[in-house]
C-alpha cells in the first residue's frame, strides 16, 4: 500500500496529537506548527502544515485543546442549567447558541413562546450575529496584516454588546433565553439605544469597506484564495457564509424558520458566485448590514404583550427527539435533544458550525503559501469554542 | 472600481478617525485637542464606565430574607453556593403569641472563582434574598480569596440598583429591591 | 397567555407512527417509498413528525443509504454523524435528593432495560446522522443499531468527505469503528486516553469528586402546629 | 562651528559627533515611538495610548525600556549562540553607519564623503546580514521563514531605492548629501528661487518609488512579510527577549527616522530653510530641528500607511519591486538624464 502525502501527514499530526509536542520530523520539507499558541488561530487551533518552502504541500488541524465535553456535561443538567454552558460555545455569539436548544426543548414540550418574547429573542438573535460578525469584519484585516481595522471592530462592536448587556445583564453570556420565553423584558429606552447602536454598525461597513473591503492589497490577497466549489463546501458541511459566499443560496432563517419571526420581516439573503475568501468576507459584511436592516424593522414591530408562556416551573421535557437548527452567525447551529421525560436532557448532539467548517481545511490548504494559511482560516471564521465545545 | 484607489480611501479612514479623536468637538469650532473626550476607550482607574443597572457583576444578599431553603444551591449548575443553617425559636410577633420558628442563616458562601454568572439562583429565589449588582472590582489576587461568605454578599446589597421600568408594551410586572 | 401549541404532532418516541400520522407529509412518504424500494429490507423503521423524517436501516446498509441519499436525491450537504448510547446512566443524576448521604452513594445500579426513541431500535448503541437537500429544503435523519459486542459501522468519508472528523468524534467518545475510515484517531482527547467519555457507564468525575452542596443540612420544619405567624421563614 | 570644532583635538571632536550620533538616532527614535507608534496610532484606533507614565504617557518608552531590561536574555537551546547574539548588534551597527552621511547644516556633519549617498546605500544593505543571522542563528522555523523572506525583500527593494536615488544624483550632480541639500537648496524652480528647488518637484516618481521601497527596506506594512504578527510570530525576532528585543525595537525605529532623513535630504531640501542664507551660522543649530520635522513628518507617513493597509503576499511584493517599481526607476533615470541634456 503506498501511503499518499494525506496519509503520512494524517499521520504525524496523530502522532503529535498524541504526544503533544513539538515535532521534529525532518524530510525533504519543513514541518511547521502553526499553533496551539499562535496570533493567527484565536484559540488554541493547531495546523501541522508540511511544507515545501513556503508553499504547504498538505495541512493537517490539531484541535481539542479547548475541548470542555458540553454533550457529557449536558447530561447532567437541567434544561435551564444547560443554556448556561451553551453560552460559551460561541462566545462571541452567545446568545444565538442559547436559542435551537430552547427551541428544541419547546418542540418536545409543545410551548410556543408568546409573540413578543419571540420578537426579543430574534432581536436579539441578530444582534449577537452582529457583534459576532463585527468582529470577523475587523479580524480578517488582522489576518491578512492590517492591524487597525480590528481596533474599529471592537469600538463598535461595543454599541452592540452594551444593548445585548442592558437588556440582558450579560456582555457575553446572556443566558436570557428560557422554555417558553425570555428571562425578562426589555428596559425602558432599549429601542431607541438599539436604533442608534444600528446606525453607528451601518457607519462601521462604511468604513470598513473603504479600509479594508475597497484595498487593492487586501484584494490581492484574497480574492482567488482558498476557493470551495459548492458541492465540495456541502459535502463537507460548511454552512453559514462560508457556503453562501460558494453561492449556494440558502439560509436557515429564511428556508426553515423555526421559533423566530425573520419571515415577518423583509430582507436579502446575499451570496456571491466566487467562493474565495474575499467571497466570503464580502458576503459576512452584506450580512451585517442586512442584520442591523432587520433589527431595525423589527424594533418597529415588537408586539406588546406577555413574554412567556405557562410553562411548569420545574420544567420536565416530555420523552422525544427534536433537531432545531438556526442560521447562527458562524453558520448552521442545532441542537438534537433526545428526552426521556425527566428534568435532564438524556442526550444532547451539538451540531455546531465551526466544526464543519474547518474540516474542509485539509482539502482547502493543499499547495497555498504559508500567509495564505491564515487568510483561508481567518476567512473560513471560526471560534475554538465552537470547534470544540 | 472607482478613480480613487482604495489605498488612499483607506488612508483618509484612518486620517479622518486621528483627527476625530484629537478634535472631538467639530462643530464648535474648537481647536483644542481633547483626545480624552474623542477615544473610545476610558482611562479605567480614573474614570469608570456604570455598567447598565441589569448588568450582572456579582451577586448580592439579602440576609434578612434568606431561609437556608437551598434552592439556589441545588439549583446552581457549578455547585458553588454553600450554605448551612439552623432553626431557632424567635420571639412571637404579637404579644401573646407562640414562639416562632425560624432558619437560622449560619453560612452563605458563594465562590467567585467557579461561579459562571448565569443568574439562576437569583431566578430561582422564591423569598427575594439574592440580587445582582453591576459591582465588578471584587477581583482578588488569590484563588482561594474568591470565595466570598455572607457578610461581604450582604455588603454588595447597598450596590443593588431599582428595578428598571420596562419598555412599553410590556406587561412585566416591575420588581422592587428590599430595603437594607 | 399561555399560547401552548396546538399543533396535532403525533406522540414522539411511537413506534412506526409515520403511517397513521393524522397530516400525512406526502413528499416525506414518497421519499420513504424511494429508500424502501433501494434498500429493500435493510430500511428497518421510519418516522416522521412535523417535517422531519427519521429512518432506521441495518448497519450494513449505512453506507448504501448515504450513497442513495446522495447521488439518487440529492442530499448534497452533510449536516452531522454521531451517535446515542441508549443505556440509562448507571449512576443516576448524581444529585437526585436519594443522593442526600453523598458520603454514602449508592452503589451504580444495574442498567436498565434501554429504551430507545424515535425510528426505534434494538441496541444499546445507535447512529445518528442528518443529511440535507439545500436546493428543496428537505432533510433526513438516519439512524443504524450497533451491536454492543461488534461496535463498527461502514464509513461515510468516501461519500461525505465532511464525515471524517464526526467519525473520528464517535470513534472517540462511544468507541464506534468505522470501516473505510482514512484515519481514526483521536480528535479532541489526547491519544493517551482511555474510555468512551459519551458513553452512559463513563462516570462523569466533576460530579463524583465533590459532594452535592444542595443537600438540605437544616432538618426539615415541622407542619406549622404552633399556630400563630409561622408563614415568615418557613420553609415551603 | 566649524571654527569652533578646528579648535578642539581630534579626540574632542570625535566624541562630540559620536555623542550626536548616539542623541540623533535614540532621541529620535525615542520621539517617533513616542510620537507615531504610542500616539498617532493609538489616536487612529480611537484609543489614546499610553496615558499613565508622565504626563500624557510622555516616559513609557523609558518604562517599556526598563521593562526589556529585567527580562532575561533567553538563547534557545539548539540556537547558534554566538550568530544569535550577535544579530541585533549588526543590525544596529547599520543603522549608525547610516547615519555618519547626513548633513544636519552647512557645518554641522559628521563626515563630507563625496560618495556619501553610495555609502548610506551600501552600508543600509549591513542589517540584512543581522536579520539573516537572527533567522538563521534561533533555531525555530518561524525566525528562519522570516529571515529568508527579509533578505529576499530586502534585497529586492535595494535596486528600486538605488535607482530611485539615482535621479537625484543626476540632477545635483553629486553623491555628496551636503552638495546635494545645497543644490536644492540654490535650485530654481523655472527661475523662481524663492524655495530652492527641492527635488521632490522635479524628481517626484523618484520620491514614490523611494518612499515605496524606503518602507519594504523597514519591513513596515503593507511590506512586513518579515515579521508579519498574524503568520510568523514575529519572524525573525520570535525568539528574541529583553534587550536584545529592544535593539531590535530601536533599530526598527531608528532606521525608519535614518531613512526619512535620507529621504528628506534628497527630496525635501534636507536641513535648509527657505529664505535663509545656506551658509548662515544659524543653520548650524536651526538645520537639524528643521531636518528633524522633515523626519517626523516623512515617518508619519510610513506609519500612517503601516497602520492602515494589509500586507502583501511574499511573491506579490516580488512582482511589484520587479515589474513595477524597478522598470519606473529605470524610466525616471532616463528622463531625468535625458532632460538634464537637453535642458
Amino acid at each position: 500500500m503506498t501511503v499518499t502525502e494525506r496519509q503520512q501527514l494524517s499521520y504525524i499530526a496523530a502522532q503529535a496529537a498524541d504526544a503533544r509536542v513539538n515535532l521534529e520530523i525532518e524530510t525533504e520539507g519543513m514541518t511547521l506548527n502553526i499553533g496551539p499558541q499562535h496570533p493567527a488561530t484565536h484559540g488554541t487551533l493547531r495546523i501541522v502544515a508540511k511544507l515545501d518552502g513556503e508553499q504547504v504541500v498538505a495541512a493537517e488541524p490539531v484541535m481539542g485543546y479547548m475541548h470542555r465535553g458540553y454533550e457529557k456535561l449536558a447530561e447532567v443538567r437541567t434544561y435551564p442549567q444547560v443554556t448556561t454552558l451553551i453560552n460559551r460555545i460561541d462566545w462571541l455569539g452567545s446568545f444565538a447558541n442559547e436559542v435551537p436548544f430552547i427551541l428544541a426543548a419547546e418542540r418536545l414540550m409543545e410551548v410556543e413562546a408568546p409573540p413578543r418574547a419571540q420578537w426579543i429573542r430574534t432581536i436579539l438573535f441578530e444582534l449577537s450575529r452582529i457583534a459576532n460578525i463585527t468582529l470577523f469584519l475587523g479580524d480578517m484585516a488582522v489576518q491578512v496584516g492590517a492591524i487597525t481595522p480590528v481596533f474599529f471592530a471592537f469600538r463598535d462592536r461595543e454599541h452592540v454588546l452594551n444593548q445585548i448587556e442592558a437588556a440582558t445583564g450579560g456582555r457575553f453570556h446572556p443566558n436570557f433565553d428560557r422554555i417558553g420565553g425570555l428571562k425578562d423584558d426589555l428596559p425602558a429606552g432599549w429601542i431607541a439605544e438599539t436604533r442608534q447602536a444600528m446606525r453607528k454598525i451601518r457607519n462601521f461597513c462604511d468604513e470598513i469597506e473603504e479600509l479594508v473591503e475597497g484595498n487593492e492589497i487586501f484584494q490581492a490577497r484574497t480574492r482567488g484564495i482558498g476557493v470551495i466549489p459548492p458541492d465540495v463546501g456541502l459535502s463537507y458541511g460548511l454552512t453559514g457564509a462560508n457556503i453562501r459566499a460558494s453561492g449556494v443560496d440558502w439560509d436557515v432563517r429564511r428556508d426553515s424558520p423555526c421559533g423566530l419571526v425573520h419571515n415577518q420581516v423583509d430582507w436579502k439573503v446575499w451570496t456571491h458566485p466566487d467562493g474565495d475568501s474575499f467571497a466570503r468576507f464580502w458576503v459576512r459584511m452584506q450580512e451585517t448590514r442586512e442584520a442591523t436592516k432587520i433589527v431595525d424593522q423589527l424594533l418597529d414591530g415588537i408586539p406588546s404583550g406577555p413574554i412567556m408562556a405557562k410553562v411548569p416551573v420545574i420544567i420536565k421535557v416530555p420523552a422525544g427527539e427534536a433537531y432545531v437548527e438556526t442560521e447562527n452567525p458562524l453558520g448552521v447551529m442545532g441542537y438534537y435533544v433526545v428526552s426521556k421525560g425527566d428534568l435532564f436532557p438524556f442526550r444532547v448532539k451539538i451540531r455546531s458550525a465551526s466544526f464543519s467548517n474547518v474540516s474542509i481545511t485539509p482539502w482547502l490548504l493543499r499547495g497555498v503559501y504559508v500567509p495564505d494559511i491564515i487568510t483561508i482560516l481567518g476567512s473560513l471564521y471560526f471560534i475554538l469554542g465552537d470547534i470544540d465545545r | 472600481m472607482s478613480l480613487v484607489p482604495g489605498l488612499v480611501k483607506g488612508l483618509k479612514v484612518t486620517g479622518t478617525t486621528v483627527v476625530r479623536t484629537v478634535f472631538p468637538k467639530r462643530g464648535m469650532r474648537t481647536l483644542m485637542p481633547a483626545p480624552s473626550k474623542g477615544a473610545a476607550t476610558v482611562q479605567y482607574p480614573h474614570v469608570k464606565e456604570a455598567p447598565p443597572p441589569r448588568a450582572r457583576g456579582v451577586i448580592a444578599l439579602h440576609e434578612g430574607n434568606c431561609t437556608a431553603c437551598m434552592l439556589c444551591a441545588r439549583e446552581c449548575p457549578d455547585w458553588c453556593i454553600y450554605i448551612e443553617g439552623h432553626k431557632e425559636k424567635a420571639p412571637p410577633r404579637r404579644a401573646g403569641g407562640k414562639p416562632r420558628q425560624v432558619n437560622i442563616l449560619d453560612r452563605f458562601d458563594i465562590d467567585y472563582a467557579l461561579c459562571m454568572f448565569c443568574g439562576i439562583c437569583v431566578d430561582v429565589c422564591p423569598f427575594e434574598a439574592l440580587f445582582w449588582s453591576p459591582e465588578y472590582e471584587f477581583a482578588e489576587p488569590r484563588i482561594a480569596d474568591l470565595l466570598h461568605d455572607m457578610s461581604r454578599l450582604s455588603e454588595w446589597m447597598e450596590t443593588v440598583p431599582e428595578f428598571e421600568d420596562y419598555e412599553s408594551g410590556s406587561v412585566a410586572k416591575k420588581l422592587k429591591v428590599p430595603p437594607t | 397567555m399561555s399560547r401552548l401549541s396546538s399543533t396535532d404532532a403525533v406522540e414522539a418516541g411511537a413506534e412506526a407512527a409515520e403511517a397513521d400520522a393524522p397530516a400525512v407529509d406526502v413528499e416525506a412518504e414518497a421519499l420513504l417509498a424511494r429508500l424502501g424500494d433501494a434498500l429493500g429490507d435493510d430500511l428497518v423503521e421510519s418516522h416522521t413528525d412535523q417535517g422531519a423524517v427519521w429512518v432506521r436501516v441495518e448497519r450494513d446498509a449505512w453506507a448504501d443509504l448515504a450513497g442513495f441519499l446522495r447521488d439518487e436525491e440529492g442530499f448534497g450537504f452533510f449536516n452531522f454523524l454521531s451517535a446515542i448510547d441508549w443505556m440509562p446512566s448507571p449512576f443516576g443524576r448524581d444529585m437526585d435528593s436519594s443522593v442526600d448521604n453523598a458520603l454514602d452513594p449508592p452503589e451504580p445500579k444495574e442498567p436498565d432495560p434501554t429504551e430507545t426513541g424515535v425510528a426505534g431500535g434494538d441496541t444499546r448503541f445507535q447512529l445518528l446522522a442528518r443529511v440535507n437537500d439545500v436546493t428543496s429544503g428537505r432533510s433526513i435523519i438516519a439512524k443504524a443499531d450497533l451491536p454492543a459486542d461488534d461496535l463498527r459501522a461502514p464509513s461515510w468519508v468516501e461519500v461525505y468527505p465532511g464525515a471524517d472528523w464526526h467519525e473520528r468524534e464517535a470513534w472517540e467518545m462511544f468507541g464506534i469503528d468505522f470501516d473505510g475510515h482514512p484515519g481514526l484517531r483521536h480528535i479532541y482527547l489526547p491519544g493517551e486516553f482511555e474510555g468512551h467519555p459519551l458513553r452512559k457507564d463513563y462516570p462523569l468525575l466533576a460530579r463524583r469528586v465533590k459532594p452535592w452542596p444542595g443537600l438540605v443540612d437544616v432538618e426539615l420544619m415541622p407542619t406549622t402546629d404552633d399556630g400563630g405567624d409561622a408563614t415568615e421563614g418557613a420553609e415551603p | 562651528m566649524i571654527s569652533v570644532l578646528s579648535e578642539l583635538s581630534y579626540w574632542q571632536v570625535t566624541s562630540i559627533r559620536v555623542g550626536a550620533g548616539l542623541v540623533a538616532v535614540l532621541l529620535v527614535a525615542g520621539t517617533l515611538v513616542y510620537a507615531h507608534l504610542f500616539k498617532m496610532v493609538s489616536f487612529m484606533q480611537s484609543r489614546l495610548g499610553p496615558m499613565e507614565a508622565g504626563p500624557y504617557g510622555s516616559l513609557q518608552l523609558l518604562a517599556e525600556i526598563g521593562k526589556f531590561l529585567q527580562k532575561e536574555d533567553i538563547v534557545p537551546r539548539r540556537a547558534d549562540r554566538f550568530v544569535f547574539k550577535a544579530a541585533p548588534f549588526v543590525v544596529l551597527t547599520s543603522t549608525f553607519l547610516l547615519l555618519v552621511v547626513l548633513p544636519g547644516g552647512p557645518d554641522a556633519w559628521f563626515i563630507s564623503n563625496d560618495l556619501g549617498i553610495y555609502l548610506a546605500m551600501a552600508v543600509s544593505s549591513v542589517s540584512v546580514i543581522g536579520i539573516l543571522m537572527a533567522g538563521w542563528g534561533s533555531a525555530s522555523k518561524y525566525s528562519l521563514l522570516g529571515g529568508l523572506r527579509a533578505t529576499g525583500q530586502l534585497i529586492a527593494y535595494e535596486l528600486p531605492l538605488l535607482l530611485a536615488v539615482v535621479g537625484v544624483v543626476i540632477q545635483a550632480e553629486t553623491m555628496n548629501l551636503q552638495e546635494i541639500v545645497l543644490a536644492q537648496a540654490n535650485g530654481e524652480i523655472f527661475g523662481w528661487g524663492a524655495i530652492g528647488n527641492p527635488f521632490i518637484i522635479t524628481q517626484f516618481a523618484g520620491f514614490i518609488i523611494f518612499m515605496i521601497a524606503m518602507q519594504a527596506e523597514l519591513t513596515q506594512t503593507p511590506f512586513d512579510m518579515p515579521v508579519a504578527e498574524s503568520e510568523l510570530v514575529t519572524g525573525y525576532m520570535t525568539e528574541y527577549s529583553g534587550l536584545r528585543f529592544l535593539l531590535f525595537f530601536i533599530g526598527e525605529f531608528a532606521t525608519a527616522g535614518v531613512f526619512s532623513a535620507i529621504a528628506a535630504v534628497l527630496f525635501l531640501g534636507g536641513w535648509y530653510v527657505p529664505g535663509l542664507d545656506p551658509a548662515d551660522n544659524l543653520l548650524n543649530l536651526l538645520g537639524p530641528l528643521v531636518l528633524f520635522g522633515k523626519v517626523v513628518l516623512l515617518t508619519f507617513l510610513v506609519f500612517w500607511v503601516r497602520f492602515t493597509f494589509p500586507r502583501f503576499r511574499e511573491d506579490q511584493l516580488q512582482r511589484l519591486a520587479w515589474k513595477f517599481l524597478v522598470p519606473l526607476a529605470l524610466a525616471n533615470i532616463v528622463v531625468t538624464g535625458v532632460l538634464k541634456v537637453v535642458v
